[in-house]
């Protein structure tokens, strides 16, 4: 049993640590533009770019397409100080699409995107949900149609976030519409310049965009299709089992600045909002140690799926709270936004308090992560 | 013993739901959000036609005499379509303490305009300590001849900018007085404050603002009790706004969850979120009780500190319960801003601070218990 | 609008209140005898039958059955003030066999129970609950076969609260196993004395005594039945609506008395204890407008299933939480029990916070009232 | 970074498991519920012949050199199968502060015979107050010659009958001190305090009870420092048996839950009840995740105030929780005397209050966060 990161580890957490603080600028820019709401800019491409050499996209990637070959712990690392300094720890390209074609592409596909997602010159967006297919993934109708030469593809997607800004689409789409529902979905990668395909914005409440994807017509090579046809939802899966570390080094950044302001405005003498810290402080511990558990475990090969589930379930729920206790101990200013007056803390417990609800739903909803838990952690049953 | 409102009163509520269903539709409400003005000044007038805002004023005052439970049915579906602007800071913080408070004159003077929707008033309370109570009122009231001379910064004045005229609370030699400010006076600066739910909160910088004696209202230094009814009818006015917000986030999400599909079947089905609609019901069935007991004690002239205090202590926190649910359950639609379910959370947030959230009430209600 | 009771209706409260008042020794035996977990005794009985002198346990009958033809709400405004001053405020004779019988019941049960009922003489229990039939109360296994003469009874009933004390089973037994399961069921009136039922104790860690009851060859007559066979479990939904109500009288008083404690003790200076106690205010408060909402309702003729579930949800809960916030504030002091030196406030909320777990589940789970009043109450759908 | 055992650990665990089944059935529990002693001197020799008493000690005092984890490993055995008797007051509440603070020759005579399971002995800290900080300590010792004279009432000393020795902290003219006082000693009066979980905790009165100098544990008048250490290694103790108990609760409850058919199907398959497991899971997660922090940082000799706080604040409110979403999906069957969730319904109520409930380490947290 060990709490602490190796002394290696430690240097290199160190490391990560110091490089992100000697980019002030980056990284401010890189806040701005994806809190922003219009996700990556110059400022990110920028940033992404610098990490991407020094290999830091992509560390347990073989050498050759741009990794390090280093443990798993170093990504999770990488991932907490990025948290921790710009909020955001992942792209789709580094860690989900990426990691499914080092596992399933063909050579070809290894060749012409791993290193450039290791550089940090391109990004994938997600295509997965469908207006009738949110929660229930394997209900999602956009078809591909195998036309001999190419396939065809035709349909709609939505909240799909990333993909005015990405190169290429990560889409899931209906191969066949025989036997069981999530067998017949496919894994496509689809260059988002491909004619037939339109963008259209969507706002979430917090400022972000995201899109709905119309698929009109699409013609896409056959060298389009990663893996096996009919494969895709469990690829979906897999790539799933990559992404279940959820960081909390943005949390604990702010839980900084937040005991910073209560010292410093004299609210730390009163006995009910020391209670509250106090709490927030146990809450932001326990994620800490859920996303510790969730990164032991996967350090030894092991796939977490209960435990990862219950982290982002218990990170997520706790982030809401924290943003709402927090915006009653500001009191009337706690309803101030990022450019107004008279904000506090830069207006961003408010801002986090309506962008927690995304989270939440988010990579699936507590409902559906708590059915998890029951039935594949704790083994109820189903009917 | 009888919880229910009399025929006069369901009328009440069905005209105004009707009323608003029709003129205030959500698009109005995120209009509102946009401009500088944050209302409608024709939806204004139309629910002064109404008689409205005369609601709770005696007929000789172009008022209708109706009670505060009136008023709360009213601000009920007020609160259910969202209706945007300045009435709880006209009617509420400013007409009903005018017509307690305000001599002869000044009822005249300023209630027929209010009851016939020509005059929108506002209250200048709180200061960047954001204290509810007396010591956070710092700006101070000079007597000079026949003037006051009125030096302080404001904020979370509603509707500032619209505002034709605005109660301002000040430190006299006397002590805490309020004064009846043409909101155009010269030495009035006004900067809008970005709210979570862009609802026109201003700061309001009064430097070397003038205004004659007679302006005063109430008693010079006695201006605190008042304040404190204020602060009561105000956080119960919200309430009752809330109150009908909440029951239409429960209807929109039982609705959503009746129809929207998911695994075959309607989410609404599935045990969890029926569960969940059922906390929803109670949390809101809860804050209703305790609001209208309030307003009833309010109309009977019987004291109901602590039945407000636990009103808008219950509703505040019940009402990031119910809205938080309501997101759960509409999960990705429930995010994007051509929805309405994030109108309502927004508010939520920005109606529990108003008039103090749940610690401020409940240390009331410890005072009240004795403690 | 009125959430006060009238002038007369507040006369006959205070009416009311004076009685219990005027007898300490009486209420101190009957909480004695009640809470030491055997149910009714000498003190118990004693004063159910000065209750039925004044015809104040069955106000609402008919005079004839020695009722007063009184209200709704004055059967309401009795509960309250029981539950008060001695915790229990409702019979099962009075409150669910009782009304059942002046419905549904034959001119000979109506005179041979309801006079007796009115005066205090005998109770009835509860013969409900099975092994396999708890919250699924249609799958009672219970059989009792029509022999033409007479009725023959045999099987087990479990988690029966009153059997002990009380003179007559409100016995739930399936006479047929025909078509939908709550179809087949009837309900009986049986003496518990009759040979071949035995009652054996159970023991609930509050300390009340609930029983097992077993049928062995019983052999009732066959006026036994109450109203239509195979009608039993629409009396039984229909008794549950007369005793819907769920006064909040006894919390109320313990908020006093713990009101007191706090102001003595001089805790009520902590900040962080005000709030608590600000809190269970504001929830009691809450408690006793759902029951007067109840009443209001039914005193008009409606019955008001929701509004009811809900109630009982919400009071049960807020006793488990009062309990629990209230033994945490006295501290170590708070685990000491009724009979334990140094316990603060006779150890009532010790008891309490064991004993609101019996309240949670009795009269329906916490669960399955909410699965009602979300499919009943806001029309969710079932499938 | 590793969260798991080590295989010696793993060993220990599975030992203390398999061992415990066998001889610490819940009748057994019950029956000591219903004893004086409260403990099974039968079953205490056992455990000390495999060594557990001894486990956190070095091998120079019999013992076997196991760390805070191992400790902690051990208790959650005990914890699950809710070993009645005075281990944490033997062995952490005494037996460590004399290893840490104790002369050679205390050491010397206690230690071995605490490891060898013939020395029990308890801690008389609390008094009247119940508060947990120094001006808690009231209890005056006076120096006489070579002896000191103490008399005050202490509250809450567990297994008080059955201890040999009882540390008693007492206010000396120099301040807190701590003695090592025979529990048979004149003057020493006990009284069993009734309680929630049935464990013989005791009130413990001393009236001008002598014990030699030679008898001080630790320095005379520096006795609170070590106090806060025993504070601290005790509430973690209780954490670690607690997290034990709540991880059975959890088994104990899928597994009725999968087993009992209402409406045609198992309960576990209806979603509430899911979720309601899901969230024990988590809570119980929580608190394990905890404790060990805690373990791990006290057996590395690492400052562990805010861990040791977060833990058992934590731990307390889970197991509530945990026990009462048991006790729902469980129902009527849990509430009966014959079966084993009440328990440790009961056991997590005396377990949460013992050295600290929520708020008490909240405020610790608190100061430790520097506010």
């Amino acid at each position: 049993m060990d709490f602490e990161f190796s002394p290696e580890e430690k240097k290199f957490k160190q490391e990560v640590h110091q490089f992100f603080q000697s980019e002030p600028e980056l990284c401010a820019g890189f806040m701005e533009e994806w809190h922003g709401g219009e996700g990556f800019g110059p400022k990110t491409w920028a940033l992404l770019r610098k990490l991407g050499e020094k290999h830091w996209l992509t560390p347990t990637w073989p050498k050759k397409y741009g990794g390090l070959d280093l443990p798993y712990v170093y990504y999770c690392i990488i991932q907490e100080e990025m948290s921790y300094w710009i909020g955001l720890y992942a792209c789709i390209g580094t860690a989900m699409a990426g990691p499914v074609i080092l596992k399933c592409g063909t050579e070809e596909q290894k060749d012409f995107y791993l290193p450039r997602i290791a550089r940090g010159e391109i990004e994938f967006c997600l295509g997965y949900s469908e207006p009738q297919a949110g929660s229930d993934l394997a209900n999602l109708q956009l078809r591909a149609e195998d036309k001999g030469d190419y396939y065809l593809l035709n349909g709609q997607k939505t909240f799909n976030t990333r993909c005015h800004f990405a190169q290429y689409h990560w889409l899931a789409a209906r191969t066949s519409s025989e036997g069981p529902k999530y067998r017949g979905i496919s894994l496509f990668i689809v260059d988002l310049k491909t004619p037939g395909i339109s963008i259209t914005p969507l706002m979430t409440f917090s400022g972000e965009r995201t899109n709905d994807v119309f698929y009109d017509d699409v013609k896409v090579p056959k060298s389009s299709l990663v893996g096996e046809p009919g494969m895709g939802f469990y690829y979906i899966m897999e790539a799933l089992a990559y992404e279940r570390v959820t960081p909390v080094g943005a949390y604990q950044r702010l839980f900084e600045q937040l005991l910073e302001y209560i010292k410093e405005s004299g609210k730390g003498s009163d006995p009910v909002i020391r209670q509250k810290i106090a709490q927030l402080a146990i809450e932001l511990e326990v994620c800490k140690l859920f996303t510790l558990n969730v990164v032991s475990a996967q350090s030894k090969g092991i796939i977490p799926v209960y435990e990862a589930n219950a982290a982002k379930i218990f990170i997520t729920e706790t982030e809401q709270r924290l943003a709402n206790t927090v915006v009653n101990i500001f009191g009337l200013r706690g309803q101030l936004q990022r450019d107004s007056k008279w904000n506090v803390l830069n207006g961003m417990f408010e801002f986090i308090y309506r962008q927690s609800l995304t989270e939440l739903i988010m990579r699936g909803t507590s409902e559906i992560l708590r059915n998890v838990i029951a039935q594949r952690g704790l083994g109820l049953k189903r009917r | 013993m009888n919880l229910d409102l009399s025929e006069e009163q369901e009328m009440l509520k069905k005209t105004a739901r009707d009323f608003l269903e029709q003129e205030c539709p959500r698009s109005l409400v995120r209009e509102m959000e946009q401009g500088e003005k944050g209302y409608s000044p024709e939806l204004w007038r139309k629910m002064a036609e109404l008689g409205w805002m005369g609601l709770v004023f005696p007929e000789e005052y172009s008022g209708m005499s109706g009670n505060f439970v009136d008023l709360i049915i009213l601000l009920g579906e007020m609160g259910r379509a969202l209706v945007p602007g300045p009435f709880i800071p006209t009617v509420v913080s400013s007409g009903l303490p005018i017509f307690h408070h305000g001599t002869e004159e000044q009822k005249g003077n300023f209630l027929p305009e209010i009851a016939s929707g020509e005059l929108i008033m506002t209250l200048a309370l709180t200061e960047p300590s954001t204290r509810f109570d007396e010591s956070g009122t710092e700006a101070k009231a000079q007597h000079q001849f026949t003037n006051y001379s009125i030096s302080g910064t404001k904020l979370f004045v509603p509707y500032a900018y619209v505002a034709d005229w605005i109660i301002c609370v000040a430190r006299a030699e006397e002590g805490i007085t309020l004064f009846l400010v043409p909101a155009k006076s010269p030495g009035i600066n006004l900067t809008v404050l970005k709210t979570i739910a862009s609802d026109k909160q201003f700061e309001v910088v009064f430097d070397d603002v003038k205004v004659p004696t007679a302006n005063v209202l109430g008693k010079v230094g006695d201006g605190w009790k008042i304040i404190k009814q204020i602060e009561e009818w105000s956080a119960l006015a919200w309430c009752g706004y809330e109150v009908g917000s909440l029951q239409r986030v429960l209807e929109m999400t039982v609705s959503y969850a009746n129809e929207r599909i998911q695994f075959e079947r309607p989410i609404g089905s599935f045990q969890v979120i029926q569960h969940k609609c059922a906390d929803m019901l109670m949390d809101i069935d809860g804050a209703r009780f305790l609001t209208y007991q309030a307003a009833w004690k309010v109309s009977q002239g019987l004291a109901a500190s602590m039945e407000i205090s636990m009103a808008k202590a219950w509703t505040g926190e019940a009402s990031r319960r119910v809205c938080l649910s309501g997101h759960q359950i509409h999960a990705g639609i429930g995010l994007f801003t051509d929805y309405d379910m994030e109108l309502y959370f927004r508010r939520a947030k920005a109606m529990e601070l108003a008039f103090g959230e749940g610690d401020f009430h409940r240390e009331i209600i410890a005072q009240q218990l004795g403690l």
